[in-house]
């Protein structure tokens, strides 16, 4: 299955003076769960509104399974949307939201009827059809909001950072389960975020968005070391930069480089074969399970490493608060990073 | 009903619903001209050849009243009040009314040709018959007609060359009311709201409207014959300006102007007011009410109205037209209106069927009495004093003459 | 403590708003006919005689008619405005939505004599029942524009896109969901102009013509009537009584409107 | 249908043509068409008898308004008593809102509610002749010795109390709409109930009493029945319009007169377009 879900070529949209999206072209393949990551404001919204038929774009078109649907409202088009506050309808009780667009398209009732139950019943909602929208806590809200997509058996399912109101605890179980969701039903996921590891956790692919425009299109593990500018370094994970003269001091080299915190070691976990650096502790930040040292080198970066908690306790750790250290690296973990994009200044533009 | 005696004569102060029809377009020039010189002098003054029903036939069976709201009551108001379905039933003639609210109203509607009679006021009855919009009715068809007190015949509102152009229905006067316990002596002439109505300043009340203009010219006409007011409706510039000073000299000792019953009658039972101008009916009330008051026609004469209903010349129901002007000048008709509306009536055998008192409360019949009164008429430019060499002050110029009285 | 105060000072405020309105009802029973202080008697007659009053009745219904032909027109024409002026930014937004409101913030005295003008000479109509209903539809307008422009505001845009998305048509997407839920607040917006409709009389004064008796001009007329003013106090008595019937009602349904907040 | 619905989704300037033309017919044309015909006619006069219109530009009426010192007098007057009537209205109504917002019970704030409303449908003129009941000699104020009589005072009183409700209610929804969690932050940074009136609370205020006070000025700069009641001799702009309208039967001094309030309205609503009042009505 290599058909093409979601076709976008030169897509762009302006409100007014401001350009949201600029000049997008991108490729969703069939039943792939596919990502959109990017800062508020970077334009993954609107593209996906624009996917929908929310926002008709200034220029480009949308293809959708190999049709242009460019100027079709959004009742036209086989997708569906799953809102970032759910928009459940608070007149209709939940069987009623889940079978809406059942009824709208004329599906028996019978049918409808079964239909809604099972799609309640895949996301373990069944006991609550009778319930109104405002009875029902933040997450059974989410999963009647899945439920009515999906009901409609889409091409294309879309998630505007639909997990975004749940707690912490929530969001990742939800994570999961929407993630074997997709699995089970088959359906191409578009899912707009700005929480990298929401988007690290469930995608295929990820789209990381600037300004309006795509910065690096790319699977999790390879978005994540080899990331193709700064921009996706420092959005992905923490990125540690070596630029300028320090990278000419610390690795010899000219250029622009990241150096991802977990690969780097501290004090006596240096190997042999590790480049290393001198620097002192600036800071330790404890996190439980693992523990961040901020170690400014000599050279003049600070450099953020973690390390796992794994032996040793709390108390030590701290104590290297304000001691020098030297910290050190396999050379095969240091990322050169795409000189063309350095430097780029974009403005950050505001999402409407 | 009582409410329309203040919006005779085109005051209109209290409510006059209705636009009349002027406005932005001024087509209808209607009689300009011609009733214009009607009044006092009928010199030159020729009524367009129209005519007069020498016969009755049958009724045709609907008949379309134009009328002063509460001359034509049927019941709606009040269930006990009822002279039109007494109408319908003895003749057949099914009755639909419309009201009018101002005189210049009821002149613009009648030119519609769709109404059969008219009860029209002093002030719109010679123009319709300048216009050519109403006929000469022959009063020998009128059964009732000859019961009409006769000082109210072939009057220069109502007839032209001896030929009536309707029949009278009511009319009364505006008296002087004081409050017997408070106002010591007695009154006995207007001057005690005009010259000396400092005695009792901030209670003296007077008619809200223009038209109350007329009643100061009235009493200029008397204390001040130089000024050579002859009629209290035709004043040039110089006469209006002498009585808009002297009423603004009575301004200052208004508590306030009232324009409906039930805001004088209180006014005079509370003592906030305790002497003023007033109608009969009101006095009638305000004493019921246990109110100390007494209201009188002044020796200078004073203000008032006289109505007379009419059939259009265009009518196509003459014969139900006849029966309704017959029907209203009845001795049982015209007591009803003349009671319910508080006005003489103008049929001397109403008088047998009106409350005990009415008649003579409302000085009924009384002509010495009635030739007190100036009748209601518009201020229009030509003079109806007959003056041709000064133009006269119009309506509108009282209008906002009054509106500076009042300040 | 200041609880307190404000509690004192809005039951003063609240006895300032009714003693007229008790003076009303007492005067309904006052055999005076004028209204005298303090009442010389108690008399039910001028209840009986407003129950017998045909020509109140016949004004109730016609004011019934005119309010209820007015506030469909309103709802239609500021339901519709509400739409355009919350989901489309346009040159002349803020005029447009100043224009709405001109109707009731000039002057009463001013839109009557103005619209009494046009129908009159720039129309060419006779004044009755058409010009009437125009008229106060015209002032009426805004009450519903700010009840349904404030509750569009406060819903957004998302539940239609997510009807639309659901596959339901503009015209499907404003009956199934637009409307419902705009229903609490249409009919607050209705129900105030209904009232507005109802009790006015300085419009309805200049634009009615003399036929149309409403309730207003029925009382207009017979408070000048002494024998009818107590009626006419008995009218009014009972009106403020019957009143609470439909604020109660929408009351009732503002209630309920909460849920439209909550379920966001 | 959907066909239809299509074309409307994708043309929203003719979704927006649609839904406005209606309205914009209405007000547009039939509204400000009627003002505009009635300024027009302003500029023209009545011929001296029937009182038709002639049609013949002039500014006579502009000038009587302006040069005789009567129209002067009945304009300061009836801004005054417009501007103490919303003054009156606004003092009176922000305690009863602001109890009926923030303290009451959401069962009491219902009743409140109600009780606010109910004199609306109380017709306007019986509550203008109870006041004048109120005001008369030996009435029940003058019983307790404070009936101001007939006259100004009675005229603004009078009026203050027929528009209060329409003050009260767009307060009301003003605090409504002032979430408790600011007044608490106010009260939690320190400030005292004086400093959180005057810094969070009237501030959201402002809009919601200039939203009211649209109302109490406009309805106030027309009207020309309570002061009849219960003015005394005293006459207001509404008076002056409606006499020379409909007693005088000179509609182009009537439109003349009328450009008074509206002027005033006018101003009025441009200068209080910026707070943002003009959304809370």
């Amino acid at each position: 299955m290599s058909t093409t879900a979601v076709e976008l070529v030169g897509l762009s949209k302006s409100f007014g003076d401001v350009t949201a999206v600029d000049g997008v072209d991108l490729e969703i393949r069939d039943g792939e769960f596919f990502s959109m990551l990017g800062p508020s404001g970077s334009g993954k919204t609107t593209v996906l509104r624009m996917i929908a038929g929310f926002e008709q774009p200034t220029s480009g078109r949308v293809h959708l399974a190999g049709q242009d649907v460019t100027g079709r409202p959004p009742f036209a088009r086989d997708v569906n949307t799953v809102f970032q506050d759910y928009a459940l309808f608070p007149h209709m009780d939940v069987l009623a939201n889940v079978e809406y667009g059942l009824r709208v398209k004329k599906v028996p009732r019978a049918e409808r009827r079964e239909r809604a139950t099972a799609a309640l019943e895949a996301v373990q909602l069944g006991d609550l059809a009778a319930r109104r929208p405002t009875q029902l806590s933040g997450g059974q809200r989410q999963r009647v909001a899945l439920a009515r997509a999906l009901v409609n058996r889409p091409k294309v399912l879309l998630l505007d950072e639909p997990l975004g109101a749940l707690d912490l605890k929530l969001r990742r179980s939800m994570q999961l389960e929407l993630k074997q969701i997709q699995r089970d039903v088959g359906i191409t996921f578009v899912f707009v975020t700005h929480d990298q590891e929401e988007a690290l956790t469930m995608s295929d692919r990820i789209a990381v968005f600037r300004d309006g425009r795509i910065e690096q299109v790319a699977a999790p593990a390879d978005l994540y070391e080899s990331p193709a500018s700064p921009f996706v370094a420092g959005f992905v994970g923490t990125s540690n930069l070596l630029e300028g003269e320090a990278a000419h001091t610390v690795l010899g080299r000219r250029g622009v480089f990241s150096i991802r915190p977990e690969k780097i070691h501290l004090g006596d976990e240096v190997g042999d074969d590790d480049a290393t650096a001198p620097g002192v502790v600036q800071d330790v930040v404890y996190l439980g399970s693992v523990n961040h040292y901020l170690v400014e080198l000599d050279a003049g970066p600070t450099l953020t490493v973690l390390r796992q908690n794994l032996r040793g306790t709390t108390h030590e750790a701290m104590a290297l608060r304000g001691q020098r250290v030297t910290v050190g690296w396999a050379p095969e973990h240091v990322i050169e990073l795409d000189q063309e994009r350095q430097g780029q200044q974009h403005q950050e533009l505001e999402e409407s | 009903m009582r409410r329309s005696t203040i919006t005779r004569a085109a005051t209109g102060a209290v409510l006059a619903l209705v636009l009349t029809g002027c406005g932005t377009s001024s087509g209808d020039d209607d009689g300009g001209g011609g009733g214009a010189t009607g009044s006092e002098e009928q010199g030159g003054f020729t009524a367009p050849d129209i005519e007069m029903a020498e016969s009755l036939g049958d009724n045709e069976g609907t008949l379309s009243v134009l009328a002063w709201p509460g001359y034509a009551e049927d019941g709606s108001t009040d269930k006990s009040v009822d002279w039109v379905t007494p109408f319908e039933e003895g003749t057949g003639c099914q009755v639909e009314v419309k009201y009018f609210g101002t005189s210049d109203e009821a002149v613009s509607l009648m030119k519609s040709g769709q109404y059969d009679v008219v009860s029209a006021s002093g002030d719109a009855s010679l123009r319709l018959i300048a216009g050519g919009d109403v006929a000469p009715v022959n009063t020998d068809l009128i059964d009732n007609y000859a019961d009409v007190w006769s000082f109210l015949k072939d009057r220069d509102w109502n007839s032209v060359d001896g030929q009536m152009y309707g029949v009278p229905h009511g009319y009364g006067a505006n008296l002087l009311m004081y409050n017997t316990d408070e106002v010591d002596p007695a009154p006995t002439s207007w001057s005690s709201v005009f010259d000396d109505a400092g005695t009792y300043s901030g209670k003296v009340t007077s008619y809200d409207s223009p038209i109350y203009i007329a009643d100061a010219a009235l009493y200029l006409m008397n204390t001040q014959p130089d000024l050579g007011i002859k009629d209290p409706y035709s004043l040039d510039a110089d006469q209006l300006a002498a009585a808009v000073d002297l009423l603004k000299q009575q301004r200052e000792h208004v508590g306030e102007y009232w324009s409906d019953y039930l805001k004088e009658t209180q006014a005079f039972k509370t003592g906030d007011s305790v002497i003023g101008t007033t109608w009969q009916v009101i006095a009638n009330l305000a004493q019921s009410e246990g109110a100390t008051v007494e209201a009188f026609l002044p020796d200078e004469g004073s203000t008032g109205w006289s109505d007379t209903w009419m059939v259009s010349s265009k009518t196509e129901a003459p014969n139900c037209a006849y029966a309704w002007l017959n029907h209203i000048v009845s001795p049982e008709a015209n007591a009803a209106v003349a009671e319910w509306f508080g006005e003489a009536p103008a049929n001397e055998k109403a008088c047998d069927l009106t409350s005990d008192g009415f008649c003579e409360s409302y000085h009924a019949g009384d002509e010495a009495y009635a030739e007190k009164i100036h009748y209601w008429t518009t201020p229009i430019e030509q003079c109806l004093d007959g003056r041709t060499d000064v133009t006269c002050t119009t309506y509108q110029d009282w209008t906002q003459a009054w509106t500076e009285i009042k300040g | 403590m200041t609880r307190s105060v404000l509690l004192a000072f809005s039951a003063l405020v609240l006895l300032f708003v009714y003693a007229p309105l008790a003076l009303v009802v007492l005067n309904s029973f006052n055999t005076s006919r004028t209204f005298e202080w303090p009442p010389p008697g108690f008399t039910t007659k001028w209840w009986s005689a407003a129950v017998d009053s045909e020509g109140a009745r016949n004004a109730i219904v016609v004011s019934l008619e005119v309010a209820l032909v007015a506030t469909v027109i309103a709802l239609v024409l500021g339901t519709m405005a509400a739409l355009a002026l919350q989901r489309f930014r346009f040159f002349g937004r803020d005029t447009v939505s100043l224009l709405i409101i001109l109707p009731i913030a000039l002057p009463g005295v001013v839109t009557g004599i103005a619209l009494a003008n046009a129908f009159l000479t720039m129309f060419g109509i006779e004044l009755g029942m058409l010009t009437l209903v125009v008229s106060h539809a015209t002032f009426c307008i805004v009450t519903v524009f700010n009840n349904a422009i404030a509750r569009l505001r406060r819903l957004g845009g998302n539940l239609e896109e997510a009807s639309m998305d659901l596959g339901a048509g503009t015209f499907r997407t404003f009956w199934s969901v637009t409307l419902p839920m705009m229903r609490s607040a249409l009919l607050a917006g209705a129900l105030l102009s209904f009232a507005l409709s109802f009790d006015e009389i300085i419009v309805t004064t200049f634009t009615a013509g003399q036929g149309i008796q409403t309730l207003p001009i029925w009382i207009y007329q017979n408070l000048f009537r002494p024998n009818q003013a107590p009626v006419v106090n008995v009218v009014a008595a009972a009106l403020i009584v019957l009143s609470i019937v439909p604020i109660w009602l929408s009351q009732k349904l503002a209630g309920t409107d909460e849920s439209v907040a909550a379920a966001r | 249908m959907a066909l239809r619905a299509g074309v409307l989704h994708r043309r929203p300037r003719l979704r927006l043509g649609l839904l406005l033309g209606p309205p914009m017919l209405w007000l547009g044309v039939l509204y400000l068409g009627s003002l505009a015909a009635l300024f027009i006619t302003s500029l023209w006069s009545v011929d001296a008898f029937g009182g038709n219109i002639e049609r013949i530009w002039t500014l006579d009426n502009y000038r009587d308004l302006f040069t005789i010192d009567v129209y002067r007098t009945i304009t300061v007057r009836t801004l005054l008593i417009a501007a103490a009537v919303t003054i009156i209205d606004a003092v009176l109504a922000f305690p009863v809102a602001l109890y009926m917002a923030k303290v009451a019970s959401p069962r009491l704030q219902r009743i409140l509610v109600i009780a606010v409303l109910t004199p609306l449908w109380a017709s306007y003129l019986v509550k203008a002749y109870a006041w004048r009941g109120m005001f008369a000699s030996g009435g029940p104020l003058d019983a307790v010795g404070l009936s101001p009589g007939y006259g100004l005072a009675a005229t603004v009183l009078t009026l203050s109390y027929l528009w209060l409700p329409y003050m009260i209610l767009p307060m009301y929804a003003g605090l409504e709409r002032l979430p408790n969690s600011l007044i608490e932050a106010s009260a939690d940074l320190g400030a005292g109930t004086g400093t959180t009136m005057r810094r969070v609370v009237l501030p959201v205020l402002f809009p919601a009493a200039v939203a009211g006070s649209i109302f109490t000025f406009s309805l106030t700069l027309g009207d020309y029945i309570a002061v009849k009641i219960v003015g005394g001799a005293n006459q207001m702009l509404g008076n002056v319009v409606y006499d020379s309208f409909l007693t005088g039967n000179n509609l182009p001094f009537a439109a003349a007169v009328a450009t008074i309030p509206v002027a005033a309205m006018l101003v009025y609503l441009t200068a209080v377009r910026r707070t943002g009042a003009l959304d809370s009505l």
